[in-house]
């Protein structure tokens, strides 16, 4: 059952690869570019989490009332996913900067169209 | 000297943001030049002053005693010279941009982000921690995409998206390597990464896969064919004292230094990873300079030649661990790979600089990229001229200039380690590289002036900047032995004994 | 150029709700250290309510409520917060100290400098996004030509 | 075990959208496919016990849709035309065969040596059979006690790895700064204006 979970997690990122490598439109490259994210921020939750005995792991914060060393016992990793908002936030930034990119090429060009916008030698 | 460390990531980054804070406060505006002039120098300042100390481990938040619970800052011989290379090309690059960048508009946004980017290469430069490097590598490579794009237009806006998408694939890539790597040991710190490893099995599938992400990741950020396509676009669209950071230093310490750290320190040289090192670099050494020879554009010449100047640190590099991964190293002949590599490594970043701002300096003055549209700017600009002309000599590797020397010891060190061939190779691409910038010489600062005769000497402060640079190239070259005693020797001593170096002060 | 907005029924639903989002993002900012959320969800939540202010009401209008200079003020003096928070760590004991009593465990006066933190994470979080958000919102074509 | 189906179907509909996404003809529906793998995502991060994430990204993702689809309804130009490029294609599905089998024996052996520990246990669950000890073991045992933060994804974000965050931080202060920049209307001031670009690529 792991290894579909990973490997699915490896197939979306391959769709998201695909769009940047092949797609010439440049809003499909921004999409490409997100979904390459979500894979990645998506192995590192599959990575952090754990079952204890079949049991669901508890998200990493300690319920009122509880000792102090509760968490050890029944918690998911918290540090893939302290790395992944560290993640979504890179994410962010950058969508919010590929968009500003895309709005000024298309007035430049009046295209999204990277066939079109090929002013630059390879 | 360890308060000092932390400075380097925090001067930088405060004063970019208080850079921002000034802009809108009438009356204040104008110091936000001389604060970004004042935070590299102190920069560079710092760095010198640590090259003397030891080496130094901190952890961030003191989350260290024992254990390795907080982010470690790891400053030994390796980050030292990196340090200094960095912040020398930043401190001239940022003086130069003092006269160059009046002609933009909005400059405030420039020295912020110039001085974030500056002050990121430092923490990946100091990072300890894969995902603390991997944090600097992003907020490094943001700040270079929108540098590129700064002049707003549509050929540099068109090269920033490119750069952009192609290195935030690369740095998905990276993350998911580094994810492999935490699935794999259960930690973040590189020493006790490497650790985990050495158990796990340094070539078992899993970590594998992991370092061909990471070696992808990293190989695209250091522009190594066949990753190479957005840079020859990138470098030459950016303002030039960005061109030359981005040259200078941005690919070494986002690039080859973080594939030095993570092939030596992480994974470990084995032969696997040394073979891809010297295919990646010698295949950039090659068709760099190919791709070189037939450009008429100035800047784009440069770039291309920067791909293959790296490829020759990136072979030295993988020769180095080559060396470490056979049986019985000889630490020898490694120490001399890695010597030459970081040898060639400081001094691209003096001559590949001088000569981008060199070529900024004719942009400007005289109106034109193309070589074939200049010539006799010797006479025109003199000051310009002599110093791209020691640029010209240095990366030709010229005797006695410090291009020489370096291409000297790599092929000397690649014939010892057992590479005859890739020698051959090299003195060939050598060779190539000269008469390129024979080229350069005889079409641009000799001959009549043609379209240029209105070319007048650059600003004051642009020529202090470029003599500043020549003067490294030729002291590097003449004290290439005091140099290396106190700067490229510990920094190979670093690689060859990382997991030394890393864990000094941990006790795990 | 004009920016009516969207209609009646939109811009009464958002005079309505924008508070509502607007101290929602405080409130999942403050109680970051004790419950999901964080200073930086909480940044963009907040952004989020001038969004809604700038699509409802046009930019004309919410240019009247915060303006792009704002905006970049106020994103790098939260930056700015944050390191004076390491910074002042720094004058402690070394760099990111944490230097404030922990409190009460599961209080919202707990956690040393994490709330701290929070705060300075949501005012840069959310005057950045919403500064970003002005920015491509008062971007709009006033050359539109084809240069190829 | 109920919950590991429910998690592959989540991912699948998120492969199924993240294609539709991509091959849209239409740009609109792409960024709507795109908003529905998003939103996969924070339920998966929710079922695995990740709700600080999960609120993150639901509203990360609803601020990152709108940008995109005013981006997309604001401009003419919305369909999809040209036509793809074969080599590149065969080259990506190439490369991506050869990924899916590394992956596939990256994770395949579970439970063997040199494998990627097999999903829902990493290393932290035994960390006395971990080849070194997982920090994370530590975070969830003492964090509490030594940072006072219950939440131990805030203690490790703002206390222990604090240091990231300001990188963090950073990323995000310098990529809307980088949006300025990219946004200035005139680049260069007017009597400079293409100085430099006298001479561009033969």
């Amino acid at each position: 059952m792991g290894i579909t979970l990973y490997v699915l997690a490896f197939a979306v990122l391959l769709a998201g690869l695909y769009a940047v490598v092949a797609k010439k439109n440049i809003i499909k490259i921004i999409v490409g570019v997100l979904i390459l994210d979500y894979a990645v921020n998506m192995m590192l939750v599959l990575v952090g989490y754990r079952s204890i005995d079949g049991q669901a792991g508890q998200a990493p914060i300690l319920p009122g009332g509880a000792e102090t060393g509760a968490l050890a016992k029944s918690a998911v990793d918290p540090l893939p996913q302290a790395m992944v908002l560290t993640s979504i936030v890179i994410g962010l930034g950058l969508t919010a900067l590929m968009v500003a990119m895309a709005i000024r090429l298309y007035e430049k060009y009046g295209t999204f169209d990277m066939n079109e916008i090929r002013r630059l030698r390879g | 000297m360890e308060p000092l460390v932390p400075l380097l990531v925090a001067v930088p980054l405060g004063v970019a943001f208080a850079v921002v804070l000034l802009a809108h406060v009438r009356g204040l505006r104008r110091l936000t030049g001389l604060l970004a002039v004042a935070a590299v120098v102190a920069n560079l300042a710092i760095s010198l002053v640590l090259i003397g100390g030891p080496t130094i481990n901190t952890f961030v938040g003191g989350w260290g005693d024992g254990r390795t619970l907080g982010i470690q800052m790891v400053c030994d011989g390796l980050a030292k010279l990196m340090l200094v290379t960095i912040n020398l090309v930043a401190a001239v690059s940022i003086v130069y941009a003092g006269a160059y960048m009046r002609r933009f508009t909005k400059v405030w946004l420039f020295e912020s982000l110039f001085l974030l980017m500056t002050g990121a290469m430092n923490g990946v430069v100091l990072a300890g921690d894969l995902f603390n490097m991997f944090v600097f590598l992003e907020v490094a490579a943001i700040a270079s995409y929108a540098l590129v794009g700064f002049g707003c237009e549509a050929e540099e806006l068109e090269a920033a998206f490119k750069y952009l998408i192609l290195g935030t694939v690369g740095s998905a890539l990276i993350l998911l390597g580094i994810t492999i790597l935490y699935s794999l040991t259960g930690n973040l710190n590189m020493a006790m990464v490497s650790q985990g490893l050495a158990v796990v099995g340094r070539t078992s599938p899993a970590v594998l896969l992991a370092a061909a992400m990471l070696l992808a990741g990293l190989s695209l950020k250091a522009a190594m064919v066949p990753f190479h396509a957005w840079l020859p676009d990138a470098h030459p669209s950016a303002p030039a004292p960005i061109s030359a950071m981005l040259s200078g230093v941005l690919i070494k310490a986002s690039g080859v230094y973080a594939l030095a750290r993570v092939v030596f320190s992480v994974l470990g040289p084995s032969p696997q990873y040394a073979t891809v090192l010297m295919v990646l670099g010698a295949a950039s050494m090659v068709i760099g300079v190919f791709l070189a020879i037939g450009q008429w554009d100035f800047k784009r010449l440069l770039a291309y030649h920067s791909i293959s100047q790296m490829g020759y640190v990136v072979l030295a590099l993988g020769a180095a661990a080559a060396v470490m991964s056979r049986s019985d190293p000889d630490r020898t002949v490694a120490g001399l790979c890695l010597f030459g590599g970081l040898f060639h490594l400081f001094n691209h970043a003096a001559f590949k600089s001088l000569l981008f701002l060199s070529s900024g300096c004719i942009e400007q003055q005289a109106g034109t990229r193309l070589l074939k549209e200049m010539g006799g700017l010797s006479r025109r600009m003199p000051i310009t001229s002599f110093c791209c002309r020691i640029g010209a000599l240095s990366i030709a590797g010229v005797p006695p200039f410090n291009g020489f020397f370096s291409k000297l010891i790599i092929i000397i060190s690649l014939f010892l380690a057992g590479y005859p061939v890739l020698a051959g190779v090299a003195v060939l691409v050598a060779l190539m590289t000269l008469l390129s910038f024979i080229k350069v010489q005889r079409y641009a600062l000799e001959g009549e002036p043609t379209k240029t005769a209105g070319a007048v000497e650059a600003p004051a402060l642009m020529c202090i900047a470029l003599v500043v640079l020549a003067v490294v190239c030729v002291a590097g070259g003449l004290a290439a032995i005091p140099l290396r005693d106190h700067l490229f020797a510990p920094a190979g001593d670093a690689l060859m004994n990382a997991s030394g170096s890393l864990t000094a002060g941990v006790t795990p | 150029m004009n920016d009516p907005g969207m209609s009646l029924i939109v811009k009464n639903t958002a005079r309505l709700i924008t508070g509502f989002i607007a101290v929602f993002g405080i409130y999942i900012a403050l109680t970051g250290h004790i419950s999901p959320g964080g200073g930086f969800a909480g940044g963009v939540i907040l952004a989020s309510a001038v969004v809604l202010v700038v699509l409802a009401f046009g930019r004309e209008f919410a240019a009247r409520l915060v303006t792009e200079p704002q905006c970049h003020g106020w994103d790098a003096a939260g930056a700015m917060g944050f390191l004076v928070v390491a910074l002042l760590g720094y004058l402690v004991g070394g760099f990111f100290w944490n230097f404030l009593p922990t409190g009460r465990l599961g209080h919202l006066y707990s956690g040393g400098m994490i709330p701290v933190a929070n705060l300075a994470i949501l005012v840069k979080v959310g005057a950045g996004l919403a500064g970003a958000f002005i920015a491509l919102a008062l971007f709009h074509r006033t050359t539109q030509r084809r240069e190829i | 075990m109920g919950m590991e189906y429910l998690i592959v179907a989540l991912i699948a509909f998120m492969f199924v959208a993240a294609l539709v996404a991509v091959e849209a003809r239409d740009l609109l529906s792409s960024v709507i496919s795109l908003g529905a793998a998003g939103f996969a995502l924070s339920v998966i991060d929710l079922l695995l016990g990740a709700p600080d994430l999960a609120i993150t990204q639901v509203v990360v993702e609803v601020v990152a849709l709108v940008l995109l689809v005013r981006v997309v309804l604001t401009r003419t130009d919305t369909s999809v035309t040209a036509p793809r490029d074969a080599l590149r294609t065969a080259a990506v599905l190439l490369a991506g065969g050869v990924l899916l089998v590394a992956a596939f024996v990256a994770v395949g052996g579970a439970g063997t040596d040199g494998a990627m520990p097999p999903f829902g246990e990493p290393r932290l669950s035994d960390p006395a059979a971990a080849p070194v000890e997982p920090v994370s073991a530590e975070y969830l045992a003492k964090a509490p006690d030594e940072t006072g933060a219950a939440n131990a994804v805030m203690a490790i974000l703002l206390d222990y790895r604090a240091y990231d965050t300001l990188g963090e931080a950073t990323v995000i202060f310098v990529s809307i700064l980088g949006l300025y920049a990219i946004l200035r209307r005139v680049g260069r001031t007017s009597g400079a204006a293409r100085a430099g670009k006298g001479g561009t690529a033969p």
